[in-house]
């Protein structure tokens, strides 16, 4: 079981750097859904089963899976835009980053005080990892979509991460976290729908006349 | 009271009403006998005072009480004045502690009121004078201070009579530079405060020239023979400060030394005359550099003596 | 009775979005803040017992956040009545009804020791901000909500990884894993440092982005000066202090785990910086609504430095959550009139405020008097607090560099205010239909009533609510 | 707030009493329909008020008691206790003196009829100020100290900008505000140090701690800055030209005649902690002391706005009250009971002389700027024909600041002379003697100026329209000014009553002085002034009668002002303001600095030109404006952290965390 979460886990690492390499938004919308998907499988990976596992993995598939790329793609189908065009950092420098930031993860990963059990595990360093590309494409993309999802990412980084401590982690917080997400992001479509609207376009370098001059 | 010190108050009082408009006449016979003429008799500025007081006013329109006033406060300041200094080797009828200051500042007080009487006239001519008055005098105050301040330390009192009839050869021997730079910077004084030559020219006719003259060019009749009488009262009370310092002579006799101060002030007439006669007016740009040239060696002066 | 805390303002979002009538709503709202207020006050003076589980209870620090809150939330409420009729020509009800969502939020924070359902209630408020930032609906506001949204969002974020460290640190450590502030406080001393170091520091950055500490305050100006006046009091005076409330539960772990002294530090370099900053950007500062802003990037700073020096500068603190509060109040509302009156925000146009609403005008300049810590008013007693405190501590350097830029901030505060409400108005200006009115000036009007009296008085209750919260942030040898 | 005072009916609750009305005075105003009715009203509640508060002022500084009250108040700042001792009973009398005057001005000075607008405030914030001023005088606990301070400080501000549509009032408002301010910055620093040293934040007791202690010498700077701020001692005195010269006169009366004293106030306050003053201290003050009073009177000569002279003049009246102080400290430090004596004697009779002689002119530049409608010099003259009772009682008020005998202004400055040359034959430190010229040549100025002012506002002839029809103030202006004209004759003629008014404040702090007979000494030479005053007027009465006797023998006859044949002469021939000073100026230049714009004159025959000399703010404008400049210029980059774009306000975030992470482990 557990190797087949660490599997799963490298899958999650390749969907990063998918999302940092590619361009067109539909597709690293569809990688985000795949990862999230993904997330909701690895709760029953590592944990024994019990109702409560599965309300969390069913609620975790729908949210992650279904219902935010959904948004995503209405927003950016409402936009019209295909795909991320010059980014603030280009594709191959955000990629290399992207390796040199996982392979710390692991470097540093390795140097924490983890539980024995959890020594050999890819958790943690996946985590840090996810997290790390969720900054990358935070900074370095043009987009307003590519930023909601380098968001989605670092949740998504911090879900990994939580999966550790499930037992402290009380049901209704785990709920609770995720529909803050959920309604953020729901939020977060909206305003993109009204930035296409308002400059026609979802490029935020646009969005820059608040300022000290 | 003993009475040897009413005596010598009445003397005091008694000269200082009567004798200085003869310096005047002194001071305007030397100069004659300089320019080879005869010149008028010594006693001739008490017939211009005389005639002055009966002479008739004419008051400019443009004047207010302040004008009427300007005489009046210039002749009591100076009188007040000449009760503080005392004349000769005789203590004078008021003397206190720090009546030098009060000595100093009554001065002010008659500036004031004469360049305002001046201003009162709405008058250039006058403006003029009073700005330059104000500006010269205020210079020639620091220098007084400083004299103060070295005789105070010479005879170690606060009041004019000590520290002035405390001087003598004694002092000057001991003491010579201090007073010779003194004697210098308040020679200066005397001249600038009292308007002669070389600071100004009390009988030139260009108004544009003068100082003290030409803040009085509106005082006619009665007025105008008071602020004569004044202004040779104030020649007679700084003349006495200034004899003090440079003619130092005393005999112990109440009467001799009378006399001694007589002919001492007689003296700086001449010495006045002549300067007046030798020496050429001052360009007005120079004025302030003589005046802060005199407060410098009297700074020296004081300098020697606290150090 | 915590759970009518929470519902009631659920129940009236419920109401006032079921209602039609756009005059109705913002009544019904003043309506529900009114009795949140009872609510709160009647909490106050008799405290309920803690939730069985330990994950409700209503401590002496909850109470001073959750009192000035709701102080604050009724002073808007009760001005959305006057406000909204000046701006009927949109809907009102996502307003009301997002307010009424965020107070219930907001009083969860208050009331909660369990620090996920904290995380929670927190990013709540932080969401359900974003469409009143977004009222003016112009480009200016969206790019406003974008940046506010995402920031605080992914600050928040970096919280929740805080917080997994800390669930983690308890896992390492072998003691019963729970995020409940008193069984962490309970087994501080167990829990690894390594973990608990870092927890701190993304707890730090997490809740300090929320309460806009420098150089995490980016998002601030721009939500600030885009949003509505009463918004921009709430985010102020309100939401502010939430955070800082996170934060000194975190202090409160510090603590109990003795690592207490990095965290202090970290603190007051923070906060300094964040003075420093403000100090920076508030000279010359063009928009004055921005200049607000920058004023509450200086204050949460004092808060924090204050936080960090520990002792008698932790009253100050606590003290300035109001004293801050209120008078953020007083001065975002009467900016929101001002600016109604002459439609521009810029001090190029706004000039002789006195002159044309003496009521608003003069509110101003006297919430401006009162935040740069001049007596007779609430913030004095707090700042002076915290300066002395800094001086008898013998920190003199931390006292100069305060003091410092308290008098540059006041410097470029009055270069900004004074232009603004002296003279006389342009004849240029615009002409709007707006007026003071009692429901627009009448509740900063209070509000700035309050300081006052604050500023003079300490009520006795007051006094030992202060006192007891600040015995549960002393240093226990 | 504040629990009823408990205690018997004495004099000092009267005086507590006489502030908090002060205070209330201009209340009902803000709430009565009719216009003008609260300003009569506060008129008439503050002067009974005030004269109560002199009395028991007066009997608490004779009866050399201190009496003490504990505020009930429940800020947590420990007791605050109000304490009137002689030296706040002494400053409390110009508090009271002016603030009646003031008020009774106002009157006629600032008619609601006028003023509807601004008339209320007004009156509100001038009795808000008066009372401020007099509690402050009270206050032991050092916050509610600074609380009282700034409430004295704004509303002094709100009195400042009361005619705030015009822009030089604006800017002086806001340069006001900022210079009080970082003045309130370094008492917030004053105060935290002495509670870290006293552990409350109750002032110490008088020579309670040593000036070796630590932070002492910091104490005392902090407060030299704060306090100096408040008082307009050089290089902190910029705000106060523009201050003084653009509220309304009457307050410029009281911030000028009593504001100012508050921070000399502090001073003496702090001053009387220490048992040990270093030498340092007291040269530092003699040596700020002297250089305001230089370089405020040689700025009074150059301004041509009669307003900004007087402001200036106050600057150098400071200076020789902080000469004085510092005198008395440096006798202090080296044991020598005459210098303190006499340095105390000047200072404090100065404080005294100050509060009657600068009201005095302030409120007679009021009656002037309201009836030509200007404060340029240079456009008035002739005025002394159509007001000649303001003409009379600016003539002594201009005479006594300028310290001339027999006047009240002469026998402060008297005493401080008489302290410095008694210095010539002490054992030590005969270098102050030097100070005495400097005096002097400050003394000369100040006739300067005030013959410039004088003359050319009320002699002469009309320079402009504006001077043409004066109107004579009507009774509640001269009232005033004619009791404050009077106490400088008092005072002038009776020399051993100003001593007797200092002596027990100058015992309460150097209580040393109480066992010397220096008091009986020096009230001996006081007579002495008193005699020759009386001499004078004498003299001057006999040269009077004399001269009447002669024009009543000669006739009189009036003509026009003999103008040396010149036919054409108009009023703007006649010496002006400017002119009257520019030789003084052009002597002084290298301190007044004044800017002058003389037109090229080019061509046989050149065509108008206009020449312009204007005084400048030296400190101000050359100094600190630039300094702030190169502040905002060198800072200003630092704005461009905020430049818009989020995805580099993301990267600010995980820098920061980045940071905080490597300084955590």
């Amino acid at each position: 079981m557990i190797s087949l979460a660490d599997q799963l886990l490298v899958l999650v690492l390749l969907i990063n750097f998918i999302l940092l390499g590619t361009s067109r938004l539909i597709f690293s919308i569809r990688a985000v859904a795949v990862q999230g998907v993904i997330l909701g499988i690895l709760p029953g990976l590592i944990h024994p089963f019990s109702w409560h596992l599965v309300g969390i993995t069913v609620v975790i598939i729908t949210v992650k899976g279904f219902v935010i790329p959904l948004l995503l793609v209405r927003a950016v189908r409402s936009a019209e835009i295909k795909r991320e065009v010059e980014p603030f950092l280009g594709y191959v420098p955000t990629l290399l980053l992207g390796a040199v930031f996982t392979a710390l993860s692991f470097g540093f990963a390795g140097r924490l005080p983890m539980l024995p059990e959890h020594q050999n595990f890819m958790f943690v360093p996946a985590s840090i990892a996810t997290m790390m590309t969720g900054f990358l494409v935070l900074t370095t993309r043009r987009k307003a979509i590519s930023q909601v999802i380098g968001y989605l990412v670092l949740e998504n980084g911090i879900f990994i991460f939580g999966l550790l401590l499930a037992e402290a982690m009380p049901i209704m917080v785990e709920v609770g976290a995720l529909l803050d997400l959920l309604v953020g992001t729901f939020v977060m479509g909206i305003v993109i729908n009204q930035i296409s609207r308002e400059f026609s376009s979802l490029d935020t370098s646009r969005l820059t006349s608040l300022k000290e001059e | 009271m003993t009475n040897i010190t009413v005596i010598n108050g009445t003397i005091h009082i008694f000269l200082a009403l009567v004798m200085p408009p003869l310096l005047l006449g002194v001071i305007g016979k030397t100069k004659a006998a300089f320019a080879g003429r005869v010149g008028a008799p010594f006693f001739q500025p008490y017939y211009d005072i005389i005639r002055l007081l009966q002479k008739g006013t004419v008051f400019s329109t443009t004047t207010s009480w302040v004008f009427r006033a300007g005489p009046i406060v210039a002749l009591a300041t100076t009188a007040v004045a000449a009760l503080l200094i005392p004349f000769g080797a005789h203590q004078s009828p008021i003397s206190f502690d720090g009546d030098m200051i009060l000595y100093a500042y009554l001065f002010a007080l008659g500036r004031f009121f004469t360049m305002s009487a001046a201003l009162d006239t709405g008058s250039s001519f006058e403006g003029m004078g009073s700005a330059r008055e104000a500006t010269f005098s205020c210079l020639a105050e620091p220098t007084l201070f400083f004299a103060l301040i070295t005789l105070s330390r010479l005879s170690g009192s606060y009041s004019l009579s000590n520290m002035l009839v405390n001087i003598s050869f004694g002092v000057w021997l001991n003491n010579g530079a201090a007073l010779l730079l003194l004697v210098g910077g308040m020679f200066v004084v005397l001249l600038a405060e009292n308007c002669r030559i070389p600071f100004d020219d009390p009988n030139t006719h260009l108004e544009l020239t003068m100082i003290h003259e030409v803040m009085v060019l509106d005082h006619s009749g009665p007025a105008f023979g008071i602020i004569q009488y004044a202004a040779a009262l104030k020649l007679f009370v700084l003349g006495a400060f200034f004899v003090h310092l440079a003619l130092p002579y005393a005999t112990g006799n109440p009467y001799l030394d009378w006399g001694l101060f007589i002919i001492s002030m007689l003296e700086l007439a001449v010495v006045i005359g002549i300067v007046e006669s030798v020496m050429a007016r001052l360009r007005l740009i120079r004025i302030p550099q003589l005046l802060v040239g005199a407060t410098i060696l009297a700074a020296f002066s004081t300098l020697l003596v606290i150090r | 009775m915590f759970a009518a805390l929470i519902l009631l303002p659920l129940i009236g979002a419920a109401i006032t979005w079921l209602i039609p009538y756009d005059r109705l709503r913002p009544k019904v709202l003043a309506l529900f803040a009114l009795a949140h207020l009872g609510l709160t006050i009647q909490m106050l003076s008799s405290t309920p017992p803690v939730s069985p589980d330990g994950w409700f209870c209503l401590d002496a620090l909850g109470k001073i956040v959750l009192l000035s809150t709701s102080i604050l939330f009724l002073a808007c409420a009760v001005y959305s009545i006057g406000y909204l009729y000046y701006r009927r020509e949109r809907s009102n009800r996502v307003l009301c009804v997002a307010l009424l969502v965020c107070l219930s939020a907001a009083s969860l924070v208050t009331i909660t020791h369990h620090l996920g359902l904290m995380w929670v209630a927190l990013e709540t408020t932080t969401i359900s901000m974003a469409p009143l930032i977004y009222f003016n609906r112009n480009a200016r506001s969206i790019e406003a909500t974008w940046k506010y949204l995402l920031i605080c969002s992914v600050g928040v974020a970096l919280a929740l990884i805080g917080l997994y460290f800390l669930a983690y640190a308890t896992i390492v450590a072998r003691v019963e894993p729970s995020l409940l502030l008193d069984d962490l406080i309970r087994d501080a001393a167990k829990l690894s440092s390594g973990w608990v170091h870092a927890a701190f520091v993304f707890l730090l950055v997490g809740f300090g982005t929320k309460m806009g500490l420098a150089p995490l305050h980016t998002w601030k100006p721009d939500a600030y000066g885009e949003a509505p006046g009463l918004v921009g009091a709430l985010l102020a005076g309100g939401l502010v202090n939430l955070a800082f409330l996170a934060l000194l539960r975190i202090y409160q772990l510090c603590l109990a785990t003795k690592e207490i002294l990095f965290f202090q530090n970290a603190l007051i370099v923070m906060g300094l910086f964040s003075m420093i900053m403000a100090a920076i950007f508030m000279a010359r500062q063009a928009d004055f609504k921005r200049m607000l802003a920058y004023s509450s990037v200086e204050h949460v700073g004092i808060m924090a430095v204050a936080l960090g020096l520990g002792g008698k500068a932790i009253f100050g603190a606590l003290f300035h959550i109001l004293a801050n509060g209120l008078t953020k109040g007083v001065l975002f509302l009467s900016s929101g009139n001002i600016h109604r009156s002459y439609n521009s925000k810029s001090t190029d146009h706004v000039r002789g405020a006195l002159r044309r609403l003496p009521w608003s005008g003069g509110l101003f300049l006297a919430g401006f008097i009162a935040i740069t810590g001049s007596p007779p008013f609430a913030p004095f007693i707090s700042e002076f607090t915290i300066i002395s405190s800094t001086f008898i501590q013998g920190r003199m350097l931390i006292g100069l560099i305060f003091l410092i830029s308290l008098t540059v901030i006041f410097i470029g505060m009055a270069m900004t205010v004074l232009p603004m409400v002296m003279g006389e108005a342009p004849v240029d200006s615009e002409t709007t239909s707006y007026r003071d009115t009692v429901g627009t000036v009448g509740p900063p009007l209070i509000l700035l009533l309050l300081v006052f009296l604050l500023g003079i008085w300490m009520p006795a209750p007051l006094m030992t609510l202060l006192q007891d919260a600040a015995a549960l942030l002393e240093v226990h040898q | 707030m504040y629990s009823a005072l408990q205690g018997a009916f004495d004099p000092a609750l009267v005086a507590l009493v006489a502030a908090l009305v002060l205070g209330c005075a201009g209340i009902p105003g803000l709430f009565l329909r009719k216009p003008g009715s609260g300003q009569i009203l506060s008129a008439l509640v503050t002067i009974p008020a005030s004269l109560a508060g002199v009395a028991a002022s007066l009997l608490l500084l004779f009866s050399h008691t201190t009496a003490t009250y504990v505020l009930q108040w429940n800020l947590p700042f420990g007791p605050c206790d109000l304490v009137i001792d002689p030296l706040s009973a002494f400053f409390l009398l110009p508090v009271f003196l002016v603030s009646a005057a003031g008020s009774l001005f106002a009157l006629g000075y600032w008619p609601a009829a006028e003023h509807h607008t601004t008339e209320r405030g007004l009156t509100f914030f001038y009795g808000l100020l008066s009372s401020s001023m007099a509690i402050l005088l009270m206050a032991r606990n050092g916050v509610f100290f600074i609380m009282v301070w700034e409430i004295m400080a704004l509303s002094a501000y709100f009195l400042l900008v009361t005619e705030h549509e015009r822009e030089d009032v604006r800017r002086a408002g806001i340069v006001y505000l900022i210079a009080t301010h970082v003045g309130t910055a370094a008492l917030f620093v004053y105060f935290s140090l002495l509670a870290a040293q006293t552990g409350s934040f109750l002032l110490p007791a008088a020579g309670s701690f040593s000036a070796l202690s630590p932070f002492a010498s910091l104490i005392a700077l902090s407060a030299f800055i704060g306090f100096g701020a408040k008082a307009g001692i050089m290089p902190m005195h910029i705000w106060l030209p523009s201050a003084h010269a653009n509220a309304p006169s009457h307050v410029s009366a009281l911030m000028s005649g009593v504001m100012l004293k508050m921070g000399l106030y502090g001073i003496f306050r702090t001053l009387t902690y220490f048992y040990d003053p270093p030498l340092l201290w007291g040269t530092v003050l003699t040596v700020a002391g002297i250089t305001s009073a230089l370089f405020g009177i040689a700025f009074a000569v150059a301004q041509r706005d009669m307003k900004r002279l007087l402001a200036c003049s106050s600057i150098e009246n400071v200076g020789i009250i902080t000469t004085g102080i510092g005198v008395a400290l440096i006798g202090v430090s080296s044991h020598n009971t005459t210098l303190v004596y006499l340095g105390l004697a000047g200072a404090l009779l100065h404080i005294l002389n100050h509060s009657f002689f600068k009201p005095l002119l302030f409120l007679g530049s009021g009656v002037v700027i309201h009836a030509t409608g200007t404060r340029e010099m240079n456009l008035m003259g002739g005025l002394g024909k159509g007001m000649p009772r303001v003409a009379l009682l600016f003539m002594i008020g201009s005479v006594a600041i300028c310290g001339i005998p027999p006047l009240n202004g002469f026998v402060s400055e008297f005493l401080l002379y008489l302290g410095l040359f008694r210095q010539l034959n002490a054992d030590s430190l005969v270098y102050l003697v030097l100070l005495a010229p400097l005096l002097a040549l400050v003394g000369g100025l100040a006739v300067i100026a005030f013959t410039k002012l004088y003359s050319s506002v009320f002699l002469g002839t009309p320079r402009s329209s504006a001077a043409v029809h004066p109107h004579e103030a009507g009774l509640t202006m001269l009232v005033p000014m004619a009791f404050f004209a009077l106490l400088c004759l008092l005072i002038g003629v009776a020399p051993q009553l100003g001593l007797h008014l200092v002596s027990p404040a100058m015992t309460s702090f150097y209580p040393e002085l109480a066992s010397t007979g220096l008091a009986a000494e020096y009230g001996v030479i006081m007579g002495w002034l008193s005699v020759s005053g009386g001499l004078l007027l004498a003299a001057a009465a006999l040269a009077a009668l004399l001269w009447m006797w002669r024009l009543g023998k000669s006739g009189v006859t009036s003509a026009p002002t003999w103008g040396c044949g010149y036919q054409r002469g108009t009023a703007r021939v006649q010496y002006g303001a400017s002119s009257f000073s520019e030789l003084a100026v052009s002597v002084f230049n290298g301190i007044m600095r004044q800017r002058i714009s003389r037109p090229k004159l080019a061509g046989l025959f050149p065509g108008a030109a206009h020449c312009c000399e204007a005084p400048t703010e030296t400190i101000l404008e050359r100094i600190i404006v630039p300094l702030f400049t190169i502040a905002g210029v060198s800072f200003a980059f630092l704005r461009r952290l905020q430049h818009g774009q989020m995805h580099l306000y993301m990267l600010y975030i995980f820098v920061t965390l980045f940071i905080f992470m490597l300084w955590a482990h």
